[in-house]
């Protein structure tokens, strides 16, 4: 596994706000519960979240949906912040956050314009029946450090173990590699908005589906372009016939 | 130093017209410049009491320390940087803009040490034993000071008291 | 031809020698001054003719046709515009060294006639505010008026220019004086019209110190201001993407090491060929040189701190304007500006033997003068030479990083021309005006003593108020 | 004009000693209190220790709050020390010499203050090793990319070498000390302190240049500090209001305002507290005085540059921060105060010379000052953050807990703590540099008239 370069395509057409992928990379990756204080306090963590926009005015009101979370990206201004290299680009095109190591800076997090760098204010903690749902394969983050979304790196590891244990590469297009693969917002995501492959990989049809749309006038955009971060995740434009007559009355 | 039977003695006065006539009447008597010294609360114009500028190379310490400081600085943001090769940011492993702040932390760290030690150095600091002195020289005194060989103190307290000395007071063998 | 001693002036012969002395040299003109006037005048005659050349040829609706014009306007502003603050700032801490290096400095306020000259066709070359440039007038259609970046630019200028001359006027008056009562001729006609009125009374000290003062501050201010408003709408809109808060400050402050420069250069001229040796000594040679360094250093801090944010944002529009300016094709040009103005004076300057000679740091200010040059043509011509058409606001394609633009003969024709005219105004300038301030002599004669100290030599300097 | 007081070496070592030889009444209750108040603010610490970083106030997006806007204001103050001494050494001002030592001692404490934020502020503080350079064992280094690596080698440094500085000017007078102590273990250790110092022509030359050569070494450390600190923001590409490049200058001139007024106020303290008026005169504060407007008013551009350039792109989220921070609650009214605080009130004062010339007129306009330019730092950071991205459902805001609170009443606990202490053991004032300027102190008669004037050598 040397050459991958992890991404994701986003398509907002098909995304319909349900949370399916919040929920599922809750429960996947250990992430703390967040109560109601912790909402208070503004520190709820939830490594991907579904934004909601109204457009319009009442009563022609159309909710939009966008999920966000990390980007991946390659020129990821997180990272050079870190004094500890807590935070780095691995070969897998990933921008990994090595728990240990952080020191609670939280530089980072005031250096990612996405805002999807979370920091754990107080000691997790579940209640006693939740307990036996932890996942084993992710670290339970104590206080003090950063964390965010890791592109579920233990499913990507696992399956890789696997492909290798079979004498095998990781091939797109075999459905339960891919299953197993996947991170588990995309497992979880009943509209197929979300897609993950490796990027690099020239036969792999998401890949050409990022490249397609983002080369040829098509819907495809990076979030937050003019910061020049380069992300390794592609949003494809909700189709809205509405705003384009709108847009072309201008 | 060379040879321990030196002794020294030192005579106050509380003139500074008065202290610099002692000294002349000091190198008449044929005493040389590092036989006596001045010792005052403040420093004086250079000369103030006849005697030369003092030489010193302190100029050089800092150039020194800084070549240390920045070599030091290179060689540990280099080899960190190259010993621990993680890509950030899309930065290149050996990213000069950031390491040269580094490096000129180093070299003024090492200037600022060297100069400290030079001038600790080039005072004569620091001075185990104190010799013949007298506080009353923190009091606005000046202190003449002479170190020589036992036979040639008594010349030298007969000079300070001719000289106008308002006491003489003799140090231990330096 | 009076006796004047090693150290300074006053410390033999009377106020009234020197005095005498200064007048006796101020009014020999040698044949070196004449060959030189003529040369430069040619050599200004032939800028005028590229000029005209140039707008003939190619119109004013080039914008990269006249990066070079630019630039040498923008020299001109940092370096002889910069001179007078050299005579300001040490009077302001009232430093005594300042005192024979005075009115050299002050005399190149003269340099505004040339700048309010050159300014006047780079109005007509700008472009007004219709094509959505960006301003500091944060112009919406119809808010403000379409050439008012013009008007203040030109305002400023000018303002500029008048306040350095009457700086320089207030300061001279009472050696006009002394010149009306001195001298014969046409000089005594010119300095009667100058002078008039000046007796000396203690009133009109007083008011010439406080006029000194206000005018000094208020020359400076207008110095920064000038040069914000050049940077602000008259180079920074050129480059989209170039977003730095801290360039007018660093455009300001660079007039002060080319000031300084200017200075240092004129007194080894007025020393070598000038016959001011004994008034221009190791004292001045060495306050400067000083002020060089700490300038040079200054350059660097300023510079770094733009580079360092650029460098470690990487956002596309900061890395445009790296690469237009620093590493893309003015790359060499850049490397000569670095070691010119900071690698030169830096490791030269911190070392003793050479700032404390007559001869170390003019040649220091001369390299620093030719790389003073090489920065103004790195970013005038750089950001005259974007396509007018390129995209202010939206996100910007590294590719349309234009290539380098070499001068042509007009260019250099004009180059040479302005910085000719300016030295020639200066020269012309001397023969009218001391370049040697005789009334701050005689006051040095007054608060510099030097006297026995029990058994040395001290100086004693007074501190008036 | 300089008022002329004549002392004599023997009545400056016993005023300036007072402090060192006796005690002044107030010191023990003040003492005290600011004890007490550390003391309070360590169980507060310490309960931060035990149950997070959540007990301060600051959230998501607001991950820096109070102690990094604390961390920059005290960075500040330690600017003081090195912007009198060593700007002041350099152009050989006169009225320089009774203030450098407080200065210094201000510089060294309020360092000691700014970088106790730093663990304040850390996430697990006990790993703050992993910083330095040390891991040989396992090959793991820090990231020299980071400007949290150039801090602390900045910050370093200027710490040695600022303590090495006020350690070398402290030698003459420390022989001064060991001479007039009584106690046996005293002398002892004075007497070590003091090297053996005896005050021979060699050593007071060397001590002249020592002053000199260390001030312009340690001048640039000073000015690569403070812009290192503000690098800690202008890197951050994704904070619009930080992401300026006239942060560097603007921070140090920002310094220089806060630590010279920080200066002036210790000056005036000095004078109450120690009668010390006949060496600090009201010719000081003058001079203070003037500097300080020259000063502010430098500053007051550089505000004015930064805050026209970042409107100047016409940027929403630009638009949107700069609105927040002028206009809306609670950062408006906040805003208001800072600017006239820090400007508007004391620079039209020190223009007046009874403002100038008076203690008490220095003392609350520089206190004015200091308000609005810790608020100058809160403003920078905290409205930064809450309105950091265009996604404008992560905008946010901060309340500051009672953790942070008393975090922050540490520091100036700690300072004032410091100052005293030090005042116990040494001298505030430097003796020999007051002895040297009646020494150096001449004048020139001109007709009737009589110009002060200093010897150069």
């Amino acid at each position: 596994m040397a050459n991958e370069k992890w991404g994701m395509v986003i398509d907002l057409d098909k995304c319909t706000g349900c949370q399916a992928c919040v929920v599922a990379c809750q429960s996947e990756n250990n992430v703390p519960i967040n109560d109601e204080p912790l909402y208070n306090q503004r520190r709820a963590s939830a490594w991907i979240h579904i934004e909601r926009y109204w457009e319009g005015e009442f009563p022609d009101v159309k909710a939009r949906f966008i999920p966000v979370l990390c980007q991946h990206c390659d020129d990821a201004p997180c990272e050079p912040v870190c004094p500890v290299f807590a935070t780095y680009h691995n070969s897998s095109g990933l921008n990994v956050q090595v728990y240990n190591r952080c020191i609670g800076t939280r530089f980072c997090a005031n250096n990612c314009p996405y805002q999807v760098r979370f920091f754990n204010f107080w000691e997790p903690s579940w209640p006693e029946t939740l307990k036996n749902q932890l996942n084993p394969d992710v670290t339970v983050r104590s206080r003090g450090i950063m964390e965010k979304c890791t592109f579920c790196i233990q499913r990507i590891h696992k399956a890789g173990r696997n492909a290798k244990s079979e004498g095998r590469e990781i091939r797109d297009g075999n459905d339960l590699d891919i299953r197993a693969l996947d991170p588990a917002c995309v497992n979880s995501c009943p509209t197929n908005t979300l897609m993950f492959y490796d990027m690099n990989d020239p036969e792999s049809e998401i890949a050409k589906l990022a490249h397609d749309e983002l080369e040829h006038d098509g819907r495809g955009y990076h979030l937050l372009e003019d910061y020049g971060t380069h992300p390794s995740i592609t949003y494809l434009k909700k189709v809205d016939k509405d705003a384009e007559l709108h847009h072309d009355s201008h | 130093m060379i040879s321990f039977n030196k002794r020294s003695i030192i005579g106050i006065f509380d003139n500074v017209d008065v202290a610099a006539d002692a000294i002349d009447s000091l190198k008449d008597s044929g005493y040389q410049h590092n036989e006596y010294d001045i010792l005052t609360d403040t420093p004086y114009p250079t000369g103030t009491f006849g005697e030369g500028e003092p030489v010193h190379k302190l100029f050089r310490w800092p150039l020194f320390g800084a070549a240390c400081g920045f070599s030091v600085a290179m060689i540990l943001t280099v080899g960190t940087s190259l010993a621990y090769p993680l890509v950030v940011g899309g930065k290149p492993i050996l990213s000069l803009p950031a390491m040269s702040i580094i490096m000129y932390e180093g070299s003024m760290l090492g200037a600022i040490i060297m100069t400290v030690v030079g001038i600790i150095f080039e005072s004569r600091l620091p001075r185990l034993f104190m010799g013949a002195y007298d506080e009353r020289v923190t009091e606005g005194y000046i202190g003449i000071t002479v170190t020589c060989e036992e036979d040639r103190i008594a010349l030298a307290e007969e000079k300070l008291r001719e000289s106008g000395a308002e006491d003489i007071k003799y140090g231990w063998k330096d | 031809m009076t006796h004047i001693s090693q150290n300074s002036a006053s410390d033999h012969g009377t106020s009234n020698d020197v005095t005498l002395d200064l007048v006796n040299r101020h009014s020999h003109t040698g044949n070196l001054f004449r060959i030189s006037a003529v040369i430069l005048s040619i050599l200004f005659v032939l800028g005028i003719a590229g000029f005209v050349l140039r707008i003939t040829t190619d119109g004013t609706s080039n914008n990269d046709k006249w990066g070079y014009y630019a630039a040498v306007f923008a020299f001109i502003l940092t370096t002889a515009q910069g001179a007078p603050m050299v005579a300001i700032a040490p009077r302001i801490v009232k430093a005594h060294w300042r005192r024979s290096t005075s009115r050299a400095a002050e005399l190149w306020a003269l340099s505004g006639f040339i700048t309010t000259l050159v300014f006047v066709p780079l109005i007509f070359v700008l472009p007004g505010l219709e094509d959505g440039r960006r301003s500091f007038w944060f112009y919406h259609e119809g808010e403000v008026a379409r050439y008012i970046p013009h008007y203040v630019g030109a305002l400023s200028v000018v303002a500029m220019a008048l306040a350095g001359l009457f700086l320089l006027w207030v300061s001279s008056l009472p050696d006009l004086a002394y010149i009306r009562d001195h001298q014969t001729g046409w000089r005594q006609k010119w300095a009667k019209v100058f002078a008039r009125g000046w007796q000396g009374t203690s009133w009109q000290w007083f008011m010439v110190n406080h006029r000194m003062g206000i005018l000094g501050a208020f020359y400076f201010m207008m110095l920064v201001f000038t040069h914000f408003v050049i940077v602000a709408d008259f180079l920074m809109p050129f480059v989209p993407g170039w977003i730095d808060a801290l360039f007018p400050a660093t455009h300001a402050f660079n007039a002060l090491q080319g000031g300084v420069a200017t200075v240092l250069v004129t007194l080894f001229v007025m020393r070598k060929f000038g016959g001011y040796s004994d008034f221009i000594q190791f004292d001045q040679m060495w306050g400067l040189g000083k002020l060089l360094l700490a300038t040079s250093l200054l350059w660097i801090w300023f510079s770094f701190s733009s580079f360092m944010i650029f460098w470690f944002g990487k956002k596309p529009n900061e890395l445009y304007t790296l690469d237009l300016l620093m590493t893309g094709p003015y790359l060499w040009l850049f490397i000569a500006v670095f070691i010119l103005v900071f690698i030169v004076p830096f490791f030269t300057l911190i070392w003793n033997p050479v700032r404390r000679s007559t001869w170390g740091p003019p040649l220091i200010a001369c390299f620093v003068l030719v790389g003073t040059l090489f920065d103004r043509i790195r970013l005038y011509v750089a950001a005259y030479s974007v396509p007018a058409d390129a995209d202010m606001h939206g996100p910007i394609p590294l590719d349309l990083v234009p290539a380098a633009v070499y001068p042509d003969v007009f260019d250099i024709l004009i180059t040479i021309g302005v910085i000719a005219g300016a030295v020639l105004i200066y020269m012309l300038g001397t023969r009218l005006i001391p370049v040697i301030n005789i009334w701050e002599q005689r006051e040095l004669s007054i608060y510099q003593v030097h006297k026995r100290f029990h058994r040395t030599e001290v100086q004693v300097l007074g501190k008036p108020e | 004009m300089q008022e002329y007081i004549e002392h004599g070496p023997k009545k400056i070592n016993r005023d300036l000693l007072a402090g060192v030889l006796g005690l002044p009444r107030w010191w023990m209750p003040i003492a005290s209190v600011a004890l007490l108040v550390i003391l309070i603010a360590m169980c507060a610490y310490g309960w931060e220790l035990n149950r997070g970083i959540g007990v301060a106030g600051i959230n998501r997006p607001v991950y820096w709050g109070f102690y990094l806007a604390n961390f920059v204001f005290w960075i500040g103050i330690s600017h003081a020390g090195i912007m009198v001494s060593a700007i002041l050494r350099l152009t050989q001002a006169e009225w320089r010499r009774p203030v450098t030592r407080a200065a210094e001692v201000l510089t060294l404490f309020s360092l000691l203050a700014a970088l106790s934020n730093i663990f304040f502020h850390l996430g697990r503080p006990w790993r703050f090793l992993w910083i330095p350079p040390y891991d040989f064992a396992r090959g793991v280094w820090p990231n020299v990319r980071s400007p949290f690596i150039w801090d602390p080698s900045a910050i370093g440094t200027y710490l040695i070498g600022s303590s090495l500085f006020v350690f070398i000017a402290l030698i003459p007078d420390l022989a001064v000390i060991r001479d007039r102590v009584s106690g046996k273990t005293a002398k002892r250790v004075y007497g070590f302190l003091s090297l053996g110092w005896r005050g021979t022509p060699r050593q007071w030359k060397l001590q002249t240049v020592a002053g000199i050569l260390l001030s312009a070494l340690v001048l640039p450390v000073f000015v690569s500090v403070h812009s290192i600190v503000s690098w800690d923001f202008a890197v951050n590409v994704s904070v619009e209001g930080w992401h300026s490049t006239i942060f560097a200058p603007y921070f140090i001139i920002g310094a220089i305002h806060s630590g010279v007024s920080a200066v002036a106020m210790v000056m005036a303290l000095m004078v109450w507290g120690w009668k010390l008026e006949n060496y600090i005169t009201r010719d000081h504060f003058d001079a203070i005085g003037r500097l300080l407007i020259v000063v502010a008013t430098t500053w007051f551009f550089f505000f004015a540059l930064e805050f026209f350039y970042a409107i100047y792109t016409l940027e929403d989220p630009e638009i949107a921060l700069r609105t927040m921070q002028v206009f809306e609650w609670p950062y408006g009214p906040m805003f208001f105060v800072f600017i006239v605080a820090s400007y508007f009130i004391p620079v039209p004062l020190w223009l007046l010379k009874n403002v100038r010339r008076s203690p008490m007129g220095m003392f609350l306009t520089t206190i004015s000052v200091n308000i609005g330019m810790w608020l100058e730092r809160f403003l920078i950071i905290i409205p930064g953050l809450a309105r950091k991205t265009p996604f404008t459902f992560d905008w946010g805001t901060y309340h500051p807990s009672i953790v942070e609170i008393s975090l922050v009443c540490f520091t100036f606990a700690f300072v004032t703590l410091g100052v005293l202490v030090f005042s116990k053991f040494f001298p505030l004032v430097p003796i020999f540099d007051v002895k040297e300027g009646e020494v150096f102190r001449d004048e020139i008669k001109v007709g009737r008239r009589t110009v002060p004037a200093s010897i150069r050598e």
